[in-house]
Order: C-alpha cells, then structure tokens, then sequence
C-alpha cells in the first residue's frame, strides 16, 4: 500500500526531506510496524527515529494517533517532534 | 475563527472582530505572545526563529480546540491568529482573543485555549542566538498546564 | 499605572504602553469591559449610563490593587484605564492590560485586578433604560469573586 | 471639631448635595456616632441612611473604615453606597 510520509522541523532536518511516498506491504500496517520494519531493513534516520519514539508524536491523516493505530492505503503520515508554538 | 498568517497582527482588529456587533459582549480578554530575546538559563541572545507550523493540521486542530471551549464555556466569538515565518525578538507570535457575556468565562476560555495550542498544535520554533541555532524543546510546565484542564474537567 | 478618563481608549494603544520596550515581556493579557444593552432578568434596555466615581479616592484605591498584584506576582507592568461620565451600550468602560514574563502570572494578575477593581474601587452606575432610570446594585457574585482571592491568598 | 462629608450616588441625590461641612463636638469621633447622632437631630435623610447602614461603606480621607474608627477634626469623611465599577 501507498503512504504518504511528512516530516517536519527536526526531523525534517534528519532525514533532510519534507516527504517522502512508500509503497509497503499490507501487513506493515501501523506506525511502528512501519519505523521497525525501516530502522531494520534501510537502517539510517529510521534507526535514529526509532530511538526518539518516546518523544515523537505520530498523525494519520492530520489527527495525532496512536503508535499501534492502523494505517492504510493512501493515508497521510507525519512524524511530529515536541511541538513548541504559541 | 482560526487564522495562521506570516504577517503581523493589529490586537485592536482582532479585538474589534471578536467583539463584533455584539451588544451583549461584556467581556473580551486576549492574550498575546512575543518573542524573548533572552534565555536565562543559557545565556543565549536570540538573533531571530523561524515557526515552522503543519499547514491543515494546524487549523485543524486550532478549531478543534475553539470547539472545546465552546463546548465547555458560554462565548461569544473566539479568534485565534497564529504567525509563521521568521520572527525577531519582541514580535508578537500568537493572538487568543475571547469574547463573552461576562468575564470569567472569558479568561477561563483564553486560558484554555492557549494552553491547549502550546501543548497541541503543530508548530515548531527554530532559534537562531548567539549562541548557535536549535529547535526548542517542548516545555514541560506546558504540559502539565495541559493535564490540569482535564483535571478540572473531571472534578466539574 | 491607573488612569481615569471619559473619552474612549485604544487597546492596541494600552497594550503597547503595557509591554513598553521590554524585549524579555513574553506575554501580555488584557481585559475589556463593555456596557451591554440588555438585561434579561429584568427586560429592560439601556439607552444609556452615567458612570460617577470619587475622585482621589478611585486613583488611590486602584494603584493599591496594582501594588497588591506586583507583589503576589512578578510582573513587567500593569495598566488600568477606567472610563467616567456619560457611556452608550457597546462602549468600553474599562482596560486592564498586564505584561510579564510568562502567561500564568499575567493571566492571574489581570484577573485579580478586574477583581477587585470592581468591588473595591468607588465607581457607581446610574443606567438609564426604557423602564426608567437606576443605580445599579453591587452584585453578590463580584463579592464572593474577591474573596476567594483571599482564601486563594492564605494556601499560597 | 470640623467634619467635611462627601455623598455620591443615591446618597448624593438623596441629600440632594455633593458635600458638606459640619462642626460637631469632637466627642461626635466615630462615623457611626455621627450619623447615629444626626438621625436623632436633624432626623430626615440620615435616618435614611442610618436604616440602609449594612449596605453602605464609609471611608475617610478616602480610604475605606470601620464604621466605629475615629474621625477627627479637618477629616473627610464619605458614605458610599454599594460600588458598581468596570
């Protein structure tokens, strides 16, 4: 399936993009699923992201999710680092 | 209303329109931040940030928040405008402006309102300083502001 | 700083004034009160008011309030603008703006102010309706309002 | 001793005057032996206003009193009538 990954502010920085299309088995089908399987098979930023979990916030399509929540086909990822407006 | 603008705001506009032709408005309380120059606790002078900000998530979740404090308290009108872009220190950043009856609701909503977009919202400031530049990181006093209310909510 | 005066204010004009030059005011919270035009419980519209205050005494009183608030909060400064003499529906009556540091003590400053503002301060209202003309009575929950001020005071 | 008296309000259209200047004996030293004094001999609208006493404050050289604090000569002394600001 076709996701559709966002990063922004430090993150954006990390992996230095702003989005990014991942065709992913169906299985694959929550937002750690998803981190695990690329920390593990690309290594990189992804290994860096795994280890920040704790402090990073995922949103599926704009609302902020769990990391056990599912993805599907077609939905909007982005990855959120601590927010800090106002 | 929700608003995310690059430029700087007017309080008296926003003030004017959150009002409106309200005859029954006895109270309107805003609230507005700035930019600080100065980090105590690093010794750092800001030269200036740039807010980075998710563009429809952002509104997204600002009206959502709206929707909560309308839900919760007897208002009026509320605006919130947000900026994005470079900033300098002393620019104003952020503009929560509330109107209502009468005024404790007026300030509770305010309050609310912008503890939640501190702790919720999706945006995110890089300093540059003298000292270097870095992403700021998210506060914890900011979010244990953010559990109060649904303490409180719980005890209603 | 307390000023009492009978033509309209500018918000924008008392919230600059409020934050001053201070590049390390990161928040500033003001208050607007206005005359509304109806009164449910008792069915009447207002045409106009007449506002009356003691002079000397009004001045006095209001810059004790914004000592007593310097004092229990650290703040970078405080403006009240208090309006006198003849008022329509929909005008301002009074400003209460507070610049500090962060927002918690600016929102809880202005709020103490307006607090007792209204139940210490010699102002009086005559309204002048289409069911006649009277001095508005002190309202109870005003009262109750200021002294959970104190009771705030004594757990702090 | 001399006692300057201010109204405002309903008690200024009440009396029908702004101010006044009373010599009373300075054994007269507390507010409420005053009004209670000028209910009994001049009657009228201090009987008045001695009735509507728990709702009224008064203050002198404008600051807010007990009604039993001492008042003395040259002073300026205010009944103010429930205050209704901002």
């Amino acid at each position: 399936m076709r996701i559709n990954i966002l990063f922004f502010a430090s993150l954006r920085e990390l992996f230095d993009k702003e989005s990014l299309v991942l065709n992913i088995e169906s299985k694959i089908n929550t937002p750690i699923k998803l981190i695990e399987y690329l920390a593990k098979n690309d290594g990189g930023h992804w290994v860096s992201l795994l280890q920040r979990k704790t402090n990073i916030r995922v949103a599926v399509n704009q609302s902020i999710e769990d990391w056990n929540s599912n993805i599907n086909d077609g939905d909007e990822l982005a990855f959120l680092p601590p927010i800090t407006g106002g | 209303m929700v608003t995310i603008q690059s430029k700087e705001f007017s309080l008296e506009h926003i003030a004017n329109k959150v009002r409106g032709n309200n005859h029954n408005v006895g109270a309107v309380v805003t609230f507005v931040g700035y930019v600080r120059d100065f980090d105590k606790k690093d010794s750092k002078h800001l030269i200036n940030m740039n807010l980075e900000h998710y563009p429809g998530m952002t509104e997204k979740v600002l009206q959502d928040i709206e929707e909560k404090a309308n839900e919760r308290w007897s208002l009026s009108a509320v605006e919130i405008v947000h900026r994005v872009g470079k900033l300098k220190p002393s620019d104003p950043i952020v503009c929560v402006a509330v109107a209502s009856q009468h005024r404790d609701n007026a300030f509770d909503a305010a309050r609310f309102i912008i503890d939640f977009l501190k702790t919720e919202a999706p945006f995110w400031k890089k300093e540059f300083t003298d000292n270097g530049s870095y992403w700021v990181n998210e506060k914890e006093s900011d979010h244990k502001q953010k559990i109060s209310w649904d303490i409180a909510k719980e005890n209603d």
